[in-house]
């Protein structure tokens, strides 16, 4: 072993490998437990959208699914750039990993910027915000506002996770300018990576059940 | 954990995939096709998600026990909408409440 | 692993390394941080269990004795809320798990250490919230929080008291999550699952239920905090919400929740017995794969808190059959523990006291718990003095017992110290008494109709009331004498040796106290747990 | 009874004694099991106490056949308690044919009952013996629950909808009636008695209570004072003859039972089940009914007949 593992190796460990596994199985309960935790909101979307079926969809119906389908879009490729960023590391391109950890935060400002400006603001303007201002004439109001409940709930916490997200990176891509990662140590990157892609996959799933559900009508 | 580095173009393949299901799903949508819209959607968005989590967070080369780990938190996941939804479906079989026995066996 | 071999110097240890505030506020060391969770959560016990007394006191009289109703609200609802979330939840697997975990597999330390430490921060944050929660006012809404009550009627501090269950969790996942990665990933070569002790599957099963249980009562809070704050209908049925949608988030955590309490305690009885019975455990992997089994099944039972909720009659009838399934795993532990004793050679001392304590009330709780599961007589039973009764039995009768029965056992490694015995077994004793005194009354009061959280009650309860109170009061001079005698040992009492019990398993074979490494030298491991055959070889 | 100390409420309905006869079961599978446990360990403790520091016990690593039986006999004893208590719930769970239905309304704190001739009581109530009773509660605040442990029932009273239960008094007396889940500051003063009587002095407590229209009267002058004649009598909405529990099609095609659930839905959130065939044009009660109201207004429907009675017959 050379010295620079050394330093990169935590006292309780006994090597680099038996402490990257570790991470690594710490991150997935970690993400299991965050799939309980949308998991729990799932249920409780599934149980009202039962009860108010005509509602759900007409307060779908009033989102944006264009913007919806670009965010997920927007999204979608922010896990791409993510993946190349852990592929760069794991290859020991700096100048690479900087540039895709740049470009993923960038593109996850992107969404929150859309969600907030354009969706969020323009809802609470059209009286869609529960609890805030409400107020819609529709024969399944109470429905719809039950759905809004949910959608600002989801997406709310969903962006919550991205802003996290971003701030991790932030600092990770300021790590990497150092050049604080190597081949043999990418462990934060892999990490922040498994994290992005899970907060995607929660919107793989919140896209169709909150903007898809409606747009039949 | 994977030691193998992927190469690039299989992650814009995967890239390209995705993106091409979410405008499938996106137009798909827009056609009434009653309670299979809903199966649709859903079912794209697990192709999405399986996508995402095998190749992007590379599960296909990671250990069994983080694939036991991945798949332990669906079981759980699954147990909590299934027991959950076992009250909220089956409430509807006893419209009268009390008499569930005689309104059951119509 | 030359790098491995700390310089230690003899007489040093994790105690006495280094000195200051400081040194434990910012400390990483497992053992250290298990130190600060047996004070706080000792602390906790403390207001809890003032509470405890105070209500016991109360309910003297059928009109009350002390508290004006809405005070006794209060007094359950923090009686509650501090002892399930503040003292039960983290009790053996912050404290005894904490200390042990790492040593018991021959590692250094948990997989994450500064993980470690922050789970006890936000442990105290969330203690902190709930404190003032108390102090402010006060929460009446019972531990369960069941809306609508909490979410548009209830007035005082809910929202701080939530808040503090909620921040609280988090330091149970990733207390859960640490031990998960630490047991799979760090165990020393050799130390195979089916040598591990028990106690450490019965950890691992604690922390599946960490992990995988406490986001959905999380994600609930969050919902019952939108719902107070901005008047939106999640669970209020008159905005449209169903209440009854909340039981089900709160109950699929806090069922499963029991066992997080109750089978960290059944991994200490499997040290306990093996130990002062030198024997090895009766049934290895059905002891083992129990503590698996009901981690798993605890997760398929949480409508039978619902019987009578308005739940649809067909889940309960599932919800029913799947509850009398757990009994089968505790049988098999309760069978396998006693069958150990069998041609053993069982000393008496103050661990093993308890370890007896426990199996008998445990089977006595879990049996009545057979009660609850049955729908014909919970429909009866549901919401009054027996189900009281019968979570005592498990949480106290069980769990805390199992917690001091521990606490005993290993007091001499953690402090380094001994504590007189004949006392403890003297508080043992007193604590059996006194338990079952103030709880076997319960359960008739319960059968005659006493609806639980009454602050005054109709007069013909009275006789069984009284008798409950007064063996409160026995059980809470049992509480202080431990209390006591702990304190007087880490100043006075005698040192301890490094295995004063005879005892196997990889934590007696350091010095007590562990240095900060745990081990001068990395163990291996050649032989199973509990080989208390070969006990001449090595005489300690 | 023990001692003189009794040890089971008194047994004053019909279901009391067959569920006691279970909570005996229950509690000797208990006390013998318990008493096993701790008979055994007491006597190892004994039998094998520690005699030196040198005992060396002989290892015993465990019997397959043993587990087996001490899997299989716990899991025979709860399958017969599964089997005898869930056939004895459902045996309990089905209400006779002719019950009375009697309405509750639960609120901080207190119960409000109301009985079809109209006669209404606060935290009391008057029943005859021998005779099954129904009750249909609804809370108008918080979860309350309805406990009458002498009749060994008891279920959760839930705003928003109806829950319900039934017994038959066999014995007459006063007993408690408790509200059972925990409902805010005086929930321990929530509290009643029920009186159970003769028939025929229940009778004479009728007629010398005071009383006003019975239930079904008093939701006809609220139908009158609210003119739902001016729709559900003019062909514009829904006609109520023979509606409750009959089937209902719904405009986007389902079918839902006209239960009273259905039907205060219905008064409250109009437009949330459209009737196949009727335009959308009622406006809600909310706030202007009180739950007791819509209780009376929904007996009124139910007095203009039910295809219950037709379905069962056929």
């Amino acid at each position: 072993m050379s010295e620079g593992h050394i330093i990169a190796l935590a006292h309780q460990f006994e090597d680099l490998e038996q402490q990257r596994e570790a991470a690594s199985l710490g991150m997935w309960l970690f993400l299991a437990t965050e799939i309980m935790f949308f998991g729990g909101l799932f249920t409780a979307y599934t149980v009202y959208r039962m009860m108010y079926l005509p509602g759900f969809d007409a307060g779908s119906h009033l989102l944006n699914i264009k913007l919806g389908a670009l965010n997920t879009i927007v999204l979608l490729s922010s896990s791409l750039t993510m993946a190349l960023a852990v592929r760069a590391a794991m290859l020991g391109k700096r100048r690479h990993l900087v540039t895709f950890l740049v470009l993923t935060m960038l593109l996850g400002l992107a969404f929150v910027g859309v969600k907030l400006t354009f969706e969020w603001h323009h809802e609470y303007v059209e009286h869609l915000a529960p609890g805030l201002d409400f107020d819609l004439n529709s024969p399944h109001a109470k429905g719809a506002e039950l759905f809004f409940v949910f959608y600002f709930t989801m997406t709310g916490v969903h962006a919550l996770h991205m802003i996290i997200g971003v701030a991790v990176m932030a600092v990770l891509t300021w790590q990497a300018i150092q050049g604080r990662f190597t081949p043999e140590r990418y462990n934060p990157i892999e990490m922040a990576g498994l994290y992005w892609h899970f907060v995607d996959v929660v919107w793989i799933f919140l896209f169709p059940l909150l903007y898809l559900i409606g747009a039949h009508h | 954990m994977s030691e193998h580095v992927m190469p690039k173009k299989l992650y814009f393949l995967v890239f390209a995939a995705l993106i091409a299901l979410t405008l499938i799903t996106t137009v798909v949508a827009t056609i009434d096709l009653g309670p299979l819209n809903i199966v649709i959607a859903l079912l794209i968005g697990m192709s999405k998600a399986s996508l995402v989590v095998l190749f992007f967070m590379h599960l296909k080369w990671s250990t069994r026990l983080t694939r036991i780990v991945a798949v332990a938190a669906l079981f759980w996941l699954a147990i909590l909408i299934t027991l959950t939804l076992s009250d909220y479906t089956t409430r509807r079989w006893t419209p009268n409440p009390g008499t569930w026995e005689t309104s059951g066996s119509q | 692993m030359s790098e491995t071999a700390v310089e230690t110097s003899p007489g040093v240890h994790y105690l006495n390394v280094k000195y200051g505030v400081k040194s434990w506020l910012l400390t990483t060391d497992h053992k250290r941080i298990a130190l600060l969770y047996l004070v706080s959560i000792t602390f906790f016990f403390m207001v809890g269990g003032i509470s405890a007394v105070l209500m016991r006191l109360h309910l003297i009289e059928p009109r009350g004795a002390l508290l004006e109703p809405a005070t006794y609200n209060k007094m359950f609802s923090m009686h509650g809320i501090i002892m399930v979330f503040f003292f039960l939840i983290p009790s053996i697997p912050a404290v005894m798990g904490n200390f042990l975990v790492p040593i018991m597999i021959g590692a250094r330390d948990v997989a994450f250490p500064r993980l470690n430490l922050l789970s006890w921060y936000i442990y105290i944050l969330g203690g902190l919230f709930t404190l003032y929660a108390i102090l402010a006012g006060g929460v009446d809404t019972g531990w369960t929080f069941y809306t609508p009550l909490s979410t548009t009627y209830a007035n005082g501090q809910v929202m701080a008291a939530a808040l503090g269950v909620f921040i609280t969790g988090f330091s149970s996942i990733l207390t859960g999550l640490n031990f998960i990665v630490t047991i799979h990933k760090m165990r020393v070569p050799g130390l195979t699952w089916f040598r591990l002790p028990l106690f450490l599957w019965a950890i691992y099963a604690t922390s599946i239920i960490q992990v995988l249980g406490t986001p959905v009562v999380a994600i609930a809070i969050i919902l019952v905090g939108l719902e107070r704050l901005f008047h939106v209908g999640v669970f209020d049925p008159a905005l449209g919400g169903d209440p009854i949608l909340f039981q089900h988030l709160f109950w699929f955590y806090s069922h499963p929740a029991v066992y997080i309490m109750i089978l960290p305690s059944m991994g200490v009885m499997s040290e306990l017995v093996t130990c002062f019975s030198k024997k090895r455990i009766f049934g290895y992997s059905f002891v083992a794969y129990s503590s698996v089994a009901i981690a798993v099944i605890s997760f398929l039972v949480w409508g039978h808190h619902m019987y009578v909720s308005g739940q649809s009659v067909y889940a309960s009838l599932v919800f029913s059959a799947l509850s009398f399934a757990v009994a089968i795993p505790s049988a098999i532990k309760v069978f396998n523990w006693t069958a150990t004793l069998y041609r053993g050679s069982v000393s008496y001392q103050a661990p093993m006291l308890y370890a007896m304590g426990f199996i008998g009330l445990f089977t006595m709780g879990g049996l009545t718990g057979l009660f609850l599961a049955s729908l014909a007589t919970d429909i009866h039973l549901h919401d009054t003095y027996f189900v009281i009764a019968h979570f005592h039995y498990i949480m106290v009768g069980g769990a805390l017992m199992g917690y001091l029965g521990g606490l005993h056992f290993w007091w001499p490694k953690m402090t380094g110290r001994l504590y007189p015995d004949g006392w403890a077994r003297f508080a043992a004793l007193v604590i059996f008494i006194g338990f079952n005194l103030t709880f076997m009354p319960q359960f008739v009061l319960g059968y005659l109709g006493m609806p639980r959280r009454y602050a005054v009650y109709p007069e013909e309860f009275q006789v069984l009331n009284v008798m409950s109170s007064a063996g409160a009061s026995i059980l809470g001079v049992g509480y202080l004498i431990p209390l006591v005698y702990f304190i007087w040992s880490m100043r006075y009492g005698p040192a301890a040796e490094a295995n004063p019990w005879g005892a196997k398993g990889l934590e007696w074979q350091t010095s007590s106290p562990p240095p900060t490494e745990n081990f001068e030298q990395a163990p291996t491991v050649t032989e199973e747990a509990y080989a208390y055959g070969a006990m001449e070889a090595r005489v300690v | 009874m023990w001692f003189g100390f009794p040890l089971r409420p008194e047994q004053a309905s019909t279901i009391a004694e067959g569920i006691d006869n279970l909570y005996y079961f229950l509690t000797a599978i208990d006390l013998f099991f318990t008493a096993v446990i701790f008979l055994t360990i007491f006597y190892f403790m004994v039998r094998y106490r520690r005699r030196s520091q040198q005992d060396t016990p002989e290892q015993i690593e465990g019997s397959l056949p043993l587990e087996i039986l001490w899997s299989v006999v716990p899991l025979v004893l709860v399958v017969v308690t599964f089997v005898w208590s869930t056939s004895l719930f459902i045996r309990n769970a089905r209400p006779p044919e002719a019950a009375t239905e009697i309405f509750v309304v639960g609120k901080q704190w207190m119960w409000q009952l109301q009985h079809p001739e109209g006669v209404r009581e606060i935290n009391e109530l008057h029943v005859p013996v021998g005779r099954p009773i129904k009750l249909t509660m609804t809370s108008e605040d918080v979860i309350h629950d309805f406990f009458i442990p002498a009749f060994r029932v008891k279920k959760d009273v839930v705003p928003g909808k109806y829950t319900s239960l039934w017994f038959q008094a066999t014995k007459t007396g006063q007993y408690h009636l408790f509200c059972a889940q925990y409902c805010g500051v005086s929930h321990a003063l929530m509290r009643g008695e029920v009186i159970v009587m003769e028939p025929q002095d229940y009778e004479r407590w009728l007629s010398g209570s005071k009383k006003t229209n019975s239930m079904a009267a008093s939701g006809a002058q609220l139908y009158d004072q609210y003119a739902c004649i001016t729709c559900h009598g003019a062909g514009k909405g829904p006609a109520f003859n023979d509606l409750y529990m009959s089937k209902v099609r719904l405009q986007d095609g389902s079918t839902v039972t006209a239960d009273e659930t259905y039907l205060r839905e219905s008064i409250l959130f109009p437009s949330a089940k459209i009737v196949e065939g009727y335009p959308a044009i009622m406006p809600t009660y909310k706030g202007q009914l009180t739950e007791e109201q819509i209780l009376q207004l929904i007996a009124y429907i139910k007095s203009l007949g039910t295809t219950e009675r037709k379905a069962a017959q056929e």
